[in-house]
């Protein structure tokens, strides 16, 4: 045995790293980074690592906008399907890109105040990035899952980076056991996807697949269907883990609460938007709307199946997110359970991506998404740089106690909270009342226009549970303004890098809530020009 | 030959021992094997699809889940090794400062 | 007619991965445990032999059995890790999830028993190391790069993680304890930068090894007064 | 200009608070007297540019069409536009806004001496929001401007508030943003309807409101029931209407003086502007629908905000309730669905501004000198305080609608109009109400009596100082307003005359609806021969 069979075996291997143009250079940046800091002085060290970074970040956003502005030309696929260029992808690679960059300007006076290896810390927040562009560039599955593993594993180390605190070690550890849980899930799902789409030909049995075009092409002709359901089943569980939705997100407050603040900002923010982005790669593109099949056909049976499914879990996910944010007394919990809240929100115009056939519409619906989760990354990174300077060294200060009376004695800080307290709350004016508009704007239209009860009903249950937040995020702005102190405090100086964090987030806040208008439209039009792409 | 269902139940099988382990396990390292158990059974399941189909992707898959698992341990280790400095204990109910 | 050859290998490999799959999570010492796992490993392996992927099954015994359960058998030989004990059910919100669960795969398993598929073609040459090379650098090429990524990192991570807690200064300690204490609440962000309030190398060096030294000896001392009584 | 101005005049106070802002960041040794300096500035600036609406010609002729409008589109993708005008019944509410801002500010020159920089960007920003409410001719404009007005008066209260500020600024904050957000539901469900039927989804109100009585667009009645519910559900909380009303009395007892100031002068206008502006022209079926339960509850309310003002031991709680009384009569006047009623109702707006205004900033100014508001602490203040005994009794008459000063032609004006609805039991209604003005009368005179009158029963109001230049300065103006709204309204009813016409035109007539002028010659021209 034989050469020739290798040789016949052997595909031309179809190699295009212009498509992979961003991941390959957050990759290099994330060597170049490692390289540095084994041979930079340790004063310098930070800025050094730091600024690599962004700069690798700021490349990458070069290539990802000239990959929109169609420099790649007219392909769409690379590597045998593995890689897709679709819009999908590129809108949320820019989101993935600033969160990144946003949390390396908050890491860099961390590292230094905590003593940690810095070249470390930058290295893997840029291998998490890649990770996180693959789960939304994948083709086929098998991206996918090792995009979600770069960035897991990554997250791992990162939430228990501060070795010599037990509560960063258990709240790593607890990740780890919980996500590979998860990973073990979403994988048995791939498996059985890949033999339940196994198609009986005239030439024989024609193996299943894990590309996920080639799924949606074959669902009404595979031989096990009840492989697929069951699939289907396991990646929503697994998938449902990692972007912590009720009744997986047992993990999220203890993980949050106990990782290094800006972790924590980077984990609320990015992997959530990048496991919305493989989400809704996987089920609006693998288990599409079935325009022409019958409702016995197995594309519609899965499509309502999972569909149905989702819509129960953004119920409650939103409602058990809101409820137990009242309760809290640490405020990194409180912001864990408002993340699974906001998950839950965006989880709502990913019902109404999945609830339309057309192509339009639904593209419309996924911009939504993205622009609610750039939003969200935004106020939710603004946020946690404010929590990290007031919790200070070791991450203690981070009870709701802590913030009594500080707010005029730290008045950028607390004003700055404030703006992003407000925004997650959904005050007009801000990202947030913005995001939760076209959200629930697109979810409504699918309604009425389809008659769909079922969106309509999460649209109310989402105003309602807006109506709860409330009180939550207020009660944090009552503490800093309106309680008296009763401990001693001094203002903590704040750093460059936070200022400048600081101030890109408060401007990105108010110029996505009043003008928003560019920003959705640029995310429209590309995933519009994405769906005639790949027809 | 033996059935394509024989290899898929018994994967089945495999991976609900490995799950119920994780939820009833309560040391760290348990818990991370039953993982790899949970992470094996996927592999059986690929390569009866595989061998089934006479695809060789199911196959390939499960040379990089193998790598996947490889790294998993690695990190996993090391936060054990790392939390076991801290508390000399790997119970994860004993002296948690967080609720599991 | 299924051959009786293949039927009892499969019975018979089969059953030592159940039967050790059980006894892992019946053990309750982690090394049994391992052990047990182990036997799952090459049971699974010798399968795959029955499925005809010789290659996948030798990795299955070089980087399982071989690679991760000596680095698992090594870190438990290393931490000393204790027996487990039996306490209430821990993690209970997720009774309701894993009876959901093990619902779901028990009909799973019904449902493979009862659709028996058809019979496996004649003994294919994909699972050959040649046909697996080829795939590897064809069609998964670039999943097979990404891997290289994967490794790389947790490489890092893993050091990271575990590098012993000697290299970091003993100076961002004192600052996190005196952070925990409460007032008068230093800010280490403006103490980190005096200049000249930073020790020096060897001064850094030698105070954390004498406070390593001196917590090694408390550490003997007081765990060997535990295991006395 | 004329399309700029009024987005000017939301823009020059919220300037003014980043001016504050930046000279915050900018002079590290600022004076806190800066601040204030700066922040009148900006309000005096804004009112004199907010005067040259009177020069557009708002109500000379009989449409009540918007002047000073701007209508650019704001964001593409879901249709919302950036649509601001000012008709007759806007005009005077911007303009009462303006003037009280500056006053409010005065008013405070002393009392805040802690962090001023955030008092006064906190005041300039929520002026803003208010002309932002009053102007907005697009409803999610509206909704925003709405919103925003809550955050730096939450802030008012609760930070510079009195003992019990958090609950009563946490109270506030969420009764009204609840409430709004029943609104904006209602908002989105227009756009939908609107979208469905027309073609295009549009939260302009002008669109909306041609569309409508066309009949382009018609809204079913279980919908339009719903939707009247949810936009008057908000505007009720914020009036406050009788149920309603138990955020009221703490957030104004609470507030700091400019707070209770704006918060009586116009931030309760907004609830009854809301109405008139959308419940009644986007919903005219079901405000008829509602019409008897509402003038129910603005009958309670006026009842029962005059008998529990009678009680208070405190003045700045009696003021308050006697807001729900008097926000009772503007939901009177408002649902008699006649020109006489809702001219009066609008006039009622303006008139409890000027008059709560002055009462709450002699209240403050009081407590500035006693550290106490409760009655029973005063009595005998006339004899060492004759200027501000004069000053409250003129401002308490007018409050209780004594002839020839304002709150007599509002509430006579309402009265008539309920008077002549023509609906079931009207004069039950009406003579109910009128009892209201008799009970204004006793708690008023009461407290009058009780802490003015008498001998000087403490011996630290022997010697209070009298009222200083400043406090004239600041109260001379509305007590001016009260004159000269009280002795000749015809200008300020003429100007609104056409807007309000429009409205009532189209809530009194028909389903169907016709042309607002075919409406004009079934009422008489009442208004004016007063």
């Amino acid at each position: 045995m034989n050469l020739s069979l290798a040789f016949q075996l052997m595909a031309q291997p179809d190699v295009n790293f212009a498509l992979i143009l961003p991941e390959v250079i957050v990759s290099i940046a994330g060597v170049l980074v490692m390289m540095v800091d084994a041979f930079s002085r340790r004063a310098d060290q930070r800025w050094a690592t730091g600024g690599l970074s962004l700069a690798g970040l700021l490349g990458a956003a070069g290539a990802c906008l000239w990959l929109w502005s169609g420099g790649a030309g007219e392909r769409v696929t690379a590597f045998n399907g593995m890689v897709v260029l679709d819009r999908l992808r590129l809108s949320f690679t820019l989101v993935f890109i600033i969160v990144s960059a946003l949390t390396v300007l908050i890491s860099m006076i961390w590292v230094e105040r905590e003593r940690l290896p810095a070249g470390e810390f930058h290295s893997l927040l840029l291998f998490a990035t890649a990770g996180m562009m693959l789960m939304a560039s994948g083709g086929d599955l098998v991206i996918v899952f090792l995009g979600l593993e770069v960035l897991s594993i990554a997250t791992y180390v990162m939430a228990g980076f501060r070795r010599t605190d037990t509560r960063s070690n258990e709240s790593s550890l607890k990740y780890f056991i919980l996500g590979s849980f998860s990973s073990a899930f979403l994988l048995y799902g791939i498996a059985l996807v890949y033999g339940g789409t196994a198609v009986n030909t005239p030439g024989g049995i024609s193996a299943g697949t894990t590309n996920i075009s080639e799924i949606a092409a074959r669902l009404d002709d595979g031989m096990y269907p009840p492989l697929i359901f069951a699939g289907a089943a396991m990646m929503l569980v697994g998938f449902g883990f990692k972007i912590a939705t009720a009744p997986f997100h047992v993990w999220t407050p203890d993980v949050y609460e106990g990782a290094p603040t800006p972790v924590t900002a980077f984990m609320a923010a990015g992997p959530k938007a990048a496991g919305f982005a493989a989400f809704m790669r996987v089920f609006l593109f693998a288990f599409p709307f079935a325009v022409a099949a019958t409702g016995t056909a197995t594309s519609a049976q899965v499509h309502a199946a999972w569909l149905g499914a989702l819509s129960v879990i953004a119920i409650l996910t939103m409602t058990v997110g809101n409820v137990v944010a009242l309760v809290q007394r640490n405020v990194k919990r409180m912001l864990a359970y408002s993340s699974i809240a906001h998950a839950g929100y965006a989880l709502v115009g990913f019902v109404a991506a999945g609830a339309t056939g057309d192509a339009t519409q639904q593209s419309d619906a996924v911009a939504a998404v993205v622009f609610y989760l750039l939003a969200y990354a935004l106020m939710n990174l603004g946020a946690f740089a404010v929590v990290t300077m007031i919790a200070r060294g070791g991450d203690r200060r981070t009870e709701i106690e802590d913030y009594y009376g500080i707010g005029f004695r730290a008045p950028v800080l607390s004003f700055a909270l404030s703006i992003f307290l407000l925004s997650l709350l959904g005050v007009p004016l801000t990202a947030g009342f913005m995001g939760k508009v076209v959200v629930f704007r697109e979810a409504l239209s699918q309604g009425f226009a389809s008659g769909n009860q079922l969106l309509v009903a999460l649209v109310v249950i989402g105003v309602l549970n807006t109506a709860v937040s409330v009180y939550y995020y207020l009660g944090l702005i009552v503490a800093m303004f309106f309680r008296e102190r009763t401990t001693e405090w001094s203002a903590p100086r704040v750093p460059a890098s936070i200022s400048v964090t600081l101030a890109l987030t408060v401007l990105g806040v108010f110029y996505l809530g009043i003008f928003p208008g560019r920003v959705i439209d640029a995310f429209r039009s590309v995933q519009t020009t994405a769906v005639t792409r790949l027809k | 030959m033996i059935p394509l269902s024989w290899y898929l139940a018994l994967s089945a099988v495999l991976f609900t021992i490995g799950a119920a382990g994780v939820i009833i396990k309560r040391n760290a390292i348990s818990m991370f094997m039953c993982i790899e158990l949970m992470l094996n059974a996927v592999n059986l399941t690929f390569v009866a699809f595989s061998s089934h189909f006479n695809d060789v992707t199911g196959q390939l898959f499960v040379f990089i889940v193998m790598a996947v698992a490889a790294s998993e341990a690695a990190v996993g280790l090391g936060i054990i090794i790392a939390i076991f400095r801290n508390r000399e204990s790997l119970d994860v109910d004993e002296a948690s400062i967080l609720k599991l | 007619m299924l051959e009786l050859t293949s039927v009892f290998l499969f019975m018979l490999f089969g059953g030592m991965a159940v039967g050790c799959a059980l006894s892992m999570i019946v053990q309750r010492n982690p090394l049994y445990s391992a052990i047990s796992l182990v036997g799952v490993f090459v049971s699974l392996a010798c399968l795959y032999v029955t499925l005809a992927a010789p290659f996948i099954a030798a990795v299955q015994v070089i980087v399982y059995a071989g690679a991760i359960m000596v680095l698992v058998v090594f870190v438990i030989m290393l931490l000393n890790v204790e027996t487990e004990v039996r306490r209430p059910l821990r993690l209970r919100y997720l009774i309701p999830v894993a009876a959901g669960l093990s619902f779901v795969l028990i009909a799973q398993v019904f449902f493979m028993l009862f659709f028996v598929g058809p019979v496996s073609s004649a003994p294919s040459n994909v699972g050959l190391t040649a046909s697996i090379g080829a795939g590897l650098f064809t069609e998964y090429i670039l999943p097979f790069e990404i891997t290289s990524v994967l490794i790389l990192m947790a490489i890092v991570g893993a050091m990271t993680l575990a590098r012993r807690a000697a290299d970091i200064p003993l100076a961002a300690r004192s600052a996190d304890s005196s952070g925990a204490a409460g007032s008068p609440f230093t800010d280490p962000i403006n103490d980190s930068r005096i200049s000249g309030s930073r020790p020096g190398l060897t001064e850094i060096v030698g105070r954390e090894m004498a406070a390593r030294a001196i917590e090694r000896l408390e550490s003997r001392t007081g765990r060997g007064q535990g295991e006395e009584t | 200009m004329q399309q700029y101005l009024l987005t000017i005049l939301i823009l020059l106070p919220v300037a003014g608070a980043i001016a504050l802002a930046a000279h915050g960041l900018v002079a590290p040794y600022r004076r806190e007297s800066h601040y204030r300096w700066i922040a009148l500035g900006f309000t005096i600036a804004t009112f004199a540019l907010s005067l040259l609406l009177l020069s557009g010609g708002i109500g000379e002729d009989a449409t009540g069409a918007f002047k000073f409008v701007q209508n650019v589109p704001w964001i593409g993708a879901i249709g919302a536009g950036y649509h601001v005008g000012v008709d007759g019944i806007s005009l005077w509410l911007v303009l009462l806004t303006t003037l009280l801002m500056p006053i409010a500010i005065l008013s405070s020159w002393n009392a805040v001496e802690k962090r001023s920089l955030a008092y006064y960007a906190s005041l300039l920003i929520l002026e803003g929001a208010m002309i932002g409410v009053f102007v907005a001719l697009d409803l999610l404009v509206f909704y925003l401007f709405f919103e925003a007005s809550l955050v730096p008066m939450f802030f008012l209260i609760g930070v510079w508030g009195g003992q019990n500020r958090v609950y009563a600024a946490v109270k506030f904050f969420i009764y009204t943003a609840v409430g709004s957000l029943l609104m904006l539901a209602g908002i989105i469900a227009l756009y939908f309807i609107h979208a469905q039927q027309v073609g295009f989804g549009t939260f302009d109100y002008v669109t909306l409101f041609e569309a409508l009585r066309e009949g382009r667009m018609t809204i079913g009645a279980r919908p339009e029931f719903w939707l009247f519910l949810a936009f008057a559900i908000a505007f009720a909380i914020k009036v406050p209407l009788f149920p309603f009303h138990t955020w009221l009395p703490d957030a104004h007892t609470e507030a700091p003086t400019a707070g209770s100031v704006i918060l009586a002068g116009v931030l309760l206008k907004m609830g009854t502007y809301g109405l008139l502006r959308f419940n009644f022209a986007l919903f005219p079926g079901m405000s008829r629908y509602f019409a008897p339960l509402m003038i129910t509850l603005a009958v309670i309310g006026i009842i029962y905000g005059a008998l529990v003002a009678m009680v208070q031991p405190d003045v700045k709680r009696l003021v308050a309730y006697s807001s729900v009384s008097h926000m009772g009569f503007v939901m009177l006047g408002l649902f008699s669905f006649t020109e006489q009623g809702m001219q009066g109702a609008l006039y009622q707006m303006l008139n409890h501004g000027v008059s709560t205004g002055a009462l709450f900033l002699l209240v403050g100014m009081i407590y500035e000198r006693r550290h106490t508001r409760m009655i029973a602490d005063f009595g005998g203040l006339a004899k060492p305080m004759p200027l501000f005994a004069t000053f409250i009794v003129f401002a308490s008459l007018s409050s209780v609608g004594l002839p020839l000063l304002n709150g007599f032609v509002g509430e006579f004006l309402i009265m008539l109009g309920m008077w002549n609805s023509g609906f079931d039991y009207a004069w039950i209604a009406t003579m109910l109400a009128a009892t209201g003005v008799i009970w204004a009368a006793v708690y008023m005179l009461w407290m009058l009596q009780r802490v003015l009158f008498g001998r000087v029963t403490n011996a630290h109001n022997a010697r209070l100082p009298d009222l200083n230049a400043r406090e004239i300065g600041l109260l001379a103006p509305l007590l001016a307003l009260m004159l000269l709204m009280g002795a000749y309204p015809q200008p300020f009813l003429n100007r609104s005359r056409g807007s309000v016409e429009q409205v009532r035109v189209r809530v009194a007539a028909p389903h169907t609806g016709g042309t607002f002028t075919a409406g004009v010659d079934k009422s008489s021209n009442v208004t004016g021969d007063r």
